[in-house]
């Protein structure tokens, strides 16, 4: 273990305030080299606001900050951290999509000027890639935008550990894995174990315990800002971990009772082929139930979900969807959130048509269902006017959640609906789309985390872009979820 | 993906030159006369200031602002050059520095107030078309002789408008496109926020395009006056648009950061040949202007065409 | 939810500022006549802001749709539909509702086309919308050849009527905006526009028919420049084919001097008329002034760049 | 002998009734110039945009497309050189009219426009003797005509002490444009004895007047039928005398007989000056009648007027 007495980074007392809301209440912080430190708290606690003063892109109202024993409050930014070899992975995309994957890491190093500048860069973030994500299948003259969600997290990863003219000493992940299937997730986390190792730093922010309790050193647990637990992973379980962040642990759901009448029974809500599908297997999907889509990530989930999206009130076509449809986009700063709106515009945006009195809409009837949603998952802020881009990651999904779930569909595609929303809430959503499911409404509910897969009731697993397995809930276990995945065809 | 050379970015870039590329097939046909050097030159001069001033315009939209005045700008020099720079030339050249010292003002005014570039740089157009008038209350002035020399060289082989076009794309996709500067300077458009993470001074790299615009302003005009050799203070109001359409045309986007120099470059020639190509039809004058946008229209439906087919594939 | 106090939401208004250009504006010019003239240099502003107003509000929503999106075929749209009523009506009172309905209709057919040259073809709009102009500046040419019919007496009467020094096109034309400010703010409509300004996709994903409002859009932004010509060609006595022209550029300055934003999704039409009234008084104080053509430009360019100074050191305060 | 010449019309603007006037009487005189053998082909062309730049490509087409004469309605009086320069180069004679251009290898059909403005103030010093206050509507700033025009206007007033310009705004040849500026400072202003103008902005500044419930003014007319009919109207009511001057849309048609005799080898002054039309209270009857509903009053030339003209400046 690493010496605690001279820590790589330090923080004293820090605190940061937006506007009223206290984001990080005075937080003492200390990451010792080759240690990777677990962070966790609910969402809003201030784990990316205290991340983003450690990387000098806030600079906190309060508090002393010191690098290597040097005291650097006051004259800290972006440029001295990097200087000083502080890397972060934010939770909100920073890459160019603009740009091909040598350049965007040209963007991080100064350094890489001159004559065959390109070359380097496309050797220095593919090298990167390689190490980190073997089988990545990305090419360094690859333009950003082009490349799916995972991708391009995945490229943002391995930009922060490519070296140039400055060692890295500390890389900060903040949900690194919230876009990311099981595997790649696993390959991540493998590396951050051999980085620390060699005796780098890594600070690590994760909604999945079990990553972090498998990957951390040292977990602090932050509430409300302070921090509340400090202490060697080894002494955490999962419960405790849970108690420490406030939320109360729940029994994992028993076995739901699979739907009364059989599939057979009810006339179908959605058939549907993905467009690949070759043999004639179909997504059905029958009113009440929560059908799964599993596989590795940018198998075709998310098409489908869109498929089935733009199908939606058309009649005829291949594609079968009888009823309304919401959607909860997988990529919430790119397909979700509405920018320069408040949080209950956010929320309302899907529901209007059963608001609107007269033509007009009613702004009554609007603040009562985003105050309705706030309350039932939680999206904390202190006014829903203010604007959505002053949420925490987490909260902003949760009011995508609200937007979809408040409307009046009776469909609702999911597209890995949880990332980034803590364990908290996520019983609490669980709770909820179960509910909803009782009451006759479907849900289409693709996610990468295998544990979620029992809340569903069918579950189809997709494979370049074709469905290789149809689950039902009986037949359901993670080892035939992993051997669909991964099996090459056999047939 | 199997032909290795031919992706779907590829064929996307090479989009414009194709609709390019089919305009002057066209031309050829129905004036074989054009396909000449004394053709092509008669073609192609006055796309040179057109393509400079909208390569001007793209440094503007790479950083998500837009530029409403680049045409009394290029007005605007033409009116110093045709006076100033023939008669008094040092002062010429200090009020072109000027000028462009002005347009890096602006970048920076823009940046640090946070202002709607479109807003300023309409306030910009009355300015500029202003000062135009003043210096040049009538039409006229002279353009200095090694202006006028220098777009007249005759070069051998290839006209000197197509050799200019050529350098001008490539210098400015070598700068722009290639460069490890450049690569940051784009990225400002595509993720400002991503950028200053990293470390760099948006208002610096704001300031620098501004600052390269006016610079490739101040070459539109000078070009420009040359070929036409005396002013007028209304000469190039119409670059404004034709240079919006021009990167457009070539690929670019209004925000984002993804341009395109050789597509803009391209983007100009196009627009510039739509109009010849309308002349040769000789169409009734109730119609010729009512042509121009319909050859817009056919050489952007021409493009969606490729497009789809290459989707298809 | 904690209340602002009401002044501070006032000045928090992104409208506010072209208001108090506007007013200092008019001030300076009554400062130099001496007093002299003010009523009737606001009636005047009145009279000739309403029609910057109704085109404004076009592409005042048409703006709103997200960066690219703007319509260069107002000033032809105009010219087209002038001319189309003016020729249909040749003076018959009977026909001034027809011809309305043919101005309308007109737009509504251009709206149609622009956005399905948008929409089918992929044409980036601002192309869209100037190739479609020049179309339509052929037509009118085509249509009549510049030849200035007089509108009806009693559409004339009515386009340059005043009340106790009140225009009634102006208040007519305030009705119309008090509609189309609900229509942005209070109407799905106008949250639709809003939302796909800010995130097309997003918007789409979020179940707003994103072609159908687009759609709407453009022949709302059309209809209402056809809207314009007619009223134009009833106040000016005949439409002209250069009537539009200076439409173009004065459209797109409304908006943004209004407040409105063009990056999209960011909206207000009070802002219009504040904009409006400061373009028309801005151009009447330089003219009283007196100064040459030259300083008097320079002079525009300079007052614009400083109102969106003032204005936006407002919003940073906020 | 021009049987097989063709001649090329080079015009940049058909926005308003003046160049729609012009573009028909060329249309019609041409086309029977054409059938009649006179010529081989006598098209015309017109950019999109008012713009120099754009009419100067459009000279060097027409220079690709083997025209033997262009006649040009220049948007620049120096912008076009060059290209007007390429045209000479190439063989092919440039006749410049209305908008002329001073590139000196082309010929020009201009009209004293200078004179124009001094004759407009001193009809309007005969009429009032006692003199009184001016306001001016000017045209587009920066282009040849207006300032032409202008200077005319002031040097008259010079003559004419007695008369002070108090107003001068720029209409851009556009009438709601020159009604709109004259409404924004009409109330600013003291009495008005008379309004001088550039032409087409008369029947704007009259309802401006109106508008502003002020009496109507001297207006000096353009020639337009919507102005000529309102004079004609006031005449009938109260005996308003004034005038009206412009350049005649027809000299498109001389400046076409120009350039077939010069085709046809005569000897041709570089400068030859058209007079403009007046029409003045005794003339206007006819006038108003001959001029169409809505449109311009005109004059087309030819052959042998154009002949005259040559004669007249030789
Ligand atoms: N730009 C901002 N403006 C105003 N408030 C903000 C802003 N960014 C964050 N906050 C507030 O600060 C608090 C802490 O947010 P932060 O993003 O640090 O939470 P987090 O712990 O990272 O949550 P998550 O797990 O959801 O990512 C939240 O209450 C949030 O609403
Ligand atoms: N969504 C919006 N985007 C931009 N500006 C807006 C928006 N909503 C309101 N405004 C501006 O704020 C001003 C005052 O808005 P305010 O909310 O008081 O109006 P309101 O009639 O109460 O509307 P609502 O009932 O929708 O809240 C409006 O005049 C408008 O200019
Ligand atoms: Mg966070
Ligand atoms: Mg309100």
């Amino acid at each position: 273990m690493a010496d605690p007495a001279s820590p790589v980074v330090r923080l004293d007392g820090v605190e940061h305030r937006f506007g009223a809301v206290r984001a990080v209440a005075g937080v003492d912080l200390a990451v010792a080299a080759g240690e990777c430190l677990g962070l966790v708290g609910h969402n809003g606690a201030g784990k990316s606001t205290l991340m983003h003063v450690l990387a000098g892109t806030l600079r906190p109202d309060q508090g002393a900050l010191a690098v290597q024993g040097e005291v650097l409050t006051g004259r800290y930014d972006v440029v001295v951290a990097q200087r000083q070899g502080i890397r972060c992975v934010f939770q909100e995309f920073s890459l160019c999509p603009n740009l091909t994957v040598a350049e965007n890491a040209r963007i991080l190093h100064p350094a890489l000027t001159g004559f065959g500048w390109r070359a380097q860069a496309g050797r220095l973030i593919g090298e990167a890639l390689d190490r980190i994500f073997p089988g990545h299948g990305i090419a360094a003259g690859d333009v950003v935008g082009d490349l799916s969600i995972a991708k391009r997290q995945m490229v943002e990863i391995a930009r922060a550990f490519t070296v140039t003219d400055v060692p890295v000493r500390l890389v900060i992940l903040d949900e690194p894995t919230s876009s990311l299937d099981a595997m790649v997730a696993g390959q991540l986390l493998a590396f951050v174990r051999s980085f620390t190792a060699s005796g780098g730093s890594a600070i690590l922010i994760s909604h999945l315990l079990g990553e972090i309790l498998g990957t951390a050193d040292r977990i602090v647990v932050l509430r409300d800002g302070q921090v509340v637990a400090t202490r060697p992973a080894a002494e955490f379980t999962r419960d405790s971990l849970v108690a420490a962040m406030g939320s109360v642990a729940k029994a994992e759901p028993g076995a739901r009772p699979a739907a009364a009448a059989g599939r057979a029974g009810t006339g179908a809500r959605i058939r549907a082929q993905p467009a690949r599908q070759t043999d004639g297997q179909e997504l059905v999907v029958h009113p009440g139930e929560i059908v799964g889509l599993a596989g590795l990530a940018g198998h075709g989930q998310t098409d489908m979900l869109l498929q089935l999206f733009a199908a939606a009130g058309r009649r005829g076509g291949r594609t079968l969807v009888a009823g309304e449809v919401a959607l909860v986009a997988g990529d919430r700063q790119a397909d979700g959130i509405l920018p320069l709106w408040s949080i209950a515009k956010n929320i309302t945006i899907s529901s209007l048509r059963r608001m609107t009195r007269f033509g007009l809409i009613d702004p009554a009837a609007e603040q009562a269902l985003a105050s309705e949603w706030q309350a039932r998952i939680q999206i904390r802020t202190p006014d829903l006017e203010h604007n959505i881009l002053s949420l925490s990651g987490g909260n902003q999904q949760k009011a995508l959640f609200a937007r979809a779930l408040g409307s009046a569909a009776s469909i609702l595609l999911m597209d890995d609906p949880m990332r980034g929303v803590d364990i908290g809430t996520k019983q609490e959503v669980y709770g909820i789309i179960r509910a909803e499911a009782a009451k006759g409404r479907s849900f289409v509910w693709y996610t990468t985390e295998m544990d979620e897969l029992a809340h569903c009731d069918h579950v189809y697993v997709f494979r370049n872009g074709r469905i290789v397995a149809d689950l039902a809930r009986s037949e359901l276990a993670e080892e035939k979820v992993l051997q669909a995945s991964f099996a090459e065809a056999a047939a | 993906m199997t032909a290795g050379l031919l992706t779907p970015r590829v064929l996307r870039s090479l989009l414009p030159a194709l609709s390019l590329a089919v305009l002057l097939v066209a031309i050829f046909y129905l004036q074989p006369r054009a396909m000449s050097y004394f053709g092509i030159n008669l073609l192609l001069n006055l796309a040179v200031p057109i393509a400079l001033a909208t390569l001007a315009q793209m440094f503007i939209l790479t950083v998500n602002d837009l530029d409403l005045s680049i045409g009394s700008f290029v007005s605007f020099v033409a009116c110093i050059a045709a006076t100033w720079l023939s008669e008094m030339p040092l002062l010429g050249i200090l009020a072109l520095l000027g000028c462009i010292l002005v347009y890096a003002l602006l970048g920076a005014l823009i940046y640090l107030r946070d202002l709607p570039s479109i807003v300023v740089t309409l306030g910009m157009s009355f300015v500029w078309l202003g000062l135009s008038v003043l210096l040049l209350p009538t039409p006229g002035g002279t353009a200095p002789g090694w202006l006028q020399a220098l777009m007249k060289l005759k070069t051998p082989l290839v006209p000197f408008c197509v050799i200019a076009a050529i350098v001008i794309g490539l210098v400015v996709h070598l700068g722009l496109m290639r460069s490890a500067h450049g690569a940051v300077l784009r990225g400002a458009g595509g993720n400002p926020k991503a950028v200053a993470r990293a470390g760099w001074s948006l208002l610096r790299i704001k300031v620098t395009m501004f600052a390269l615009a006016g610079c490739f302003g101040v070459l539109a005009g000078l070009a420009l006056v040359g070929l036409t050799t005396s002013a007028d203070a209304n000469i190039a109001l119409r670059y404004t648009l034709l240079s919006i359409a021009g990167v457009i045309l070539g690929g670019g986007e209004f925000v984002g950061g993804r341009v395109s120099p050789i597509g803009a470059v391209i983007g100009a020639m196009t627009l510039t040949l739509a109009g010849s190509f309308l002349s040769f039809l000789r169409l009734s004058p109730d119609w010729q202007i009512g042509a121009q946008g319909a050859i817009l229209i056919l050489v952007l439906a021409l493009r969606m065409l490729i497009n789809r087919a290459e989707a298809r594939r | 939810m904690a209340a602002e106090p009401a002044w501070q939401r006032l000045l928090a208004q992104p409208w506010l500022w072209s208001y108090l250009a506007a007013a200092s504006v008019w001030a300076a010019t009554i400062a130099f006549t001496q007093g002299q003239g003010g009523g009737q240099v606001l009636t005047a502003a009145f009279t000739f802001a309403a029609f910057f107003v109704i085109v404004g509000i076009g592409q005042m929503f048409v703006v709103t749709l997200g960066p690219g999106n703007v319509d260069l075929s107002i000033p032809a749209t105009m010219t087209l539909a002038g001319t189309l009523a003016m020729r249909i009506m040749d003076g018959h009172e009977a026909l001034i509702l027809p011809g309305l309905a043919l101005a309308l209709g007109c737009g509504v057919v251009i709206g149609a086309i622009n956005y399905g040259l948008i929409r089918a073809l992929r044409i980036p709009p601002i192309i869209a919308t100037l190739s479609s102009s020049f179309l339509i500046q052929s037509t009118a040419i085509w249509y009549n050849r510049g030849i200035r019919i007089k509108p009806p007496p009693a559409l004339a009467e009515f386009a340059t009527a005043q009340v106790a020094g009140v225009p009634v096109l102006a208040v007519g034309v305030i009705l119309l905006t008090v509609l189309m400010h609900v229509l942005l703010t209070r109407t799905r409509y106008g949250r639709a526009v809003l939302a796909i300004g800010q995130n097309q996709r997003a918007a789409g994903l979020a179940g707003i028919p994103v072609d159908r409002i687009r759609l709407g859009t453009y022949m709302l932004c059309a209809t209402l420049a056809g809207l314009c010509g007619y009223v134009q060609a009833g106040f000016a006595g005949g439409a002209a084919l250069n009537m539009g022209e200076e439409y173009l550029l004065a459209s797109i300055a409304v908006v943004v001097i209004g407040g409105t934003s063009v990056a999209g999704g960011n909206a207000n039409v009070p802002g219009l008329w504040g904009a409006a009234l400061f373009l028309f008084l801005l151009v009447t104080m330089l003219n009283t002034f007196g100064l040459g053509a030259g300083i008097r430009l320079v002079m525009t360019g300079i007052i614009i760049i400083a109102v969106i100074i003032a204005a936006s050191g407002r919003q940073r305060a906020r | 002998d021009t049987s097989a010449k063709k001649i090329a019309l080079s015009n940049n603007y058909a926005g308003n009734s003046w160049r729609q006037a012009m573009l028909e009487s060329w249309q019609k005189v041409t086309s029977k110039a054409v059938s009649d053998g006179v010529v081989a082909a006598a098209d015309a062309f017109t950019t999109a945009e008012n713009q120099a730049t754009e009419q100067a490509a459009q000279i060097q087409n027409l220079i690709l497309q083997g025209y033997d004469a262009i006649v040009l309605n220049a948007a620049s009086p120096t912008a076009l050189n060059g290209a007007v320069k390429e045209a000479c180069d190439a063989g092919i004679t440039v006749v410049s009219f209305d908008g002329v251009v001073k590139e000196p290898c082309a010929w020009r059909i201009a009209v004293d426009f200078k004179q124009m403005g001094k004759d407009e103030v001193t009809y309007v010093a005969q009429k009032m003797p006692n003199g009184g206050n001016l306001l001016e509507i000017r045209g587009l700033a920066g282009v040849f005509v207006d300032d032409e025009i202008s200077a005319g206007i002031h040097e008259g007033v010079a003559e004419n002490a007695q008369f002070k310009i108090v107003g001068s705004v720029h209409g851009d040849w556009a009438q709601d444009v020159a009604q709109k500026a004259v409404a924004g400072i009409l109330p600013s202003l003291p009495e008005i004895a008379a309004v001088v103008t550039q032409g087409g902005d008369g029947y704007g500044a009259a309802q401006a007047f109106k508008a502003a419930g002020r009496p109507t003014p001297l207006i000096i007319m353009g020639n337009r039928q919507d102005e000529l009919a309102w004079w004609q109207e006031q005449k009938d009511a109260n005996g308003y005398e004034t005038m009206s001057v412009s350049i005649a849309p027809g000299v498109s048609t001389l400046a076409f007989w120009v350039a077939q005799a010069i085709l046809d080898g005569k000897e041709v002054p570089k400068d030859l000056v058209v007079p403009f039309l007046r029409i003045d209270q005794d003339t206007l009857a006819e006038s108003l009648k001959t001029t169409p509903v809505g449109g311009v009053a005109n004059v087309e030339y030819s052959q042998a007027d154009a002949q005259k003209v040559i004669e007249g400046a030789q």
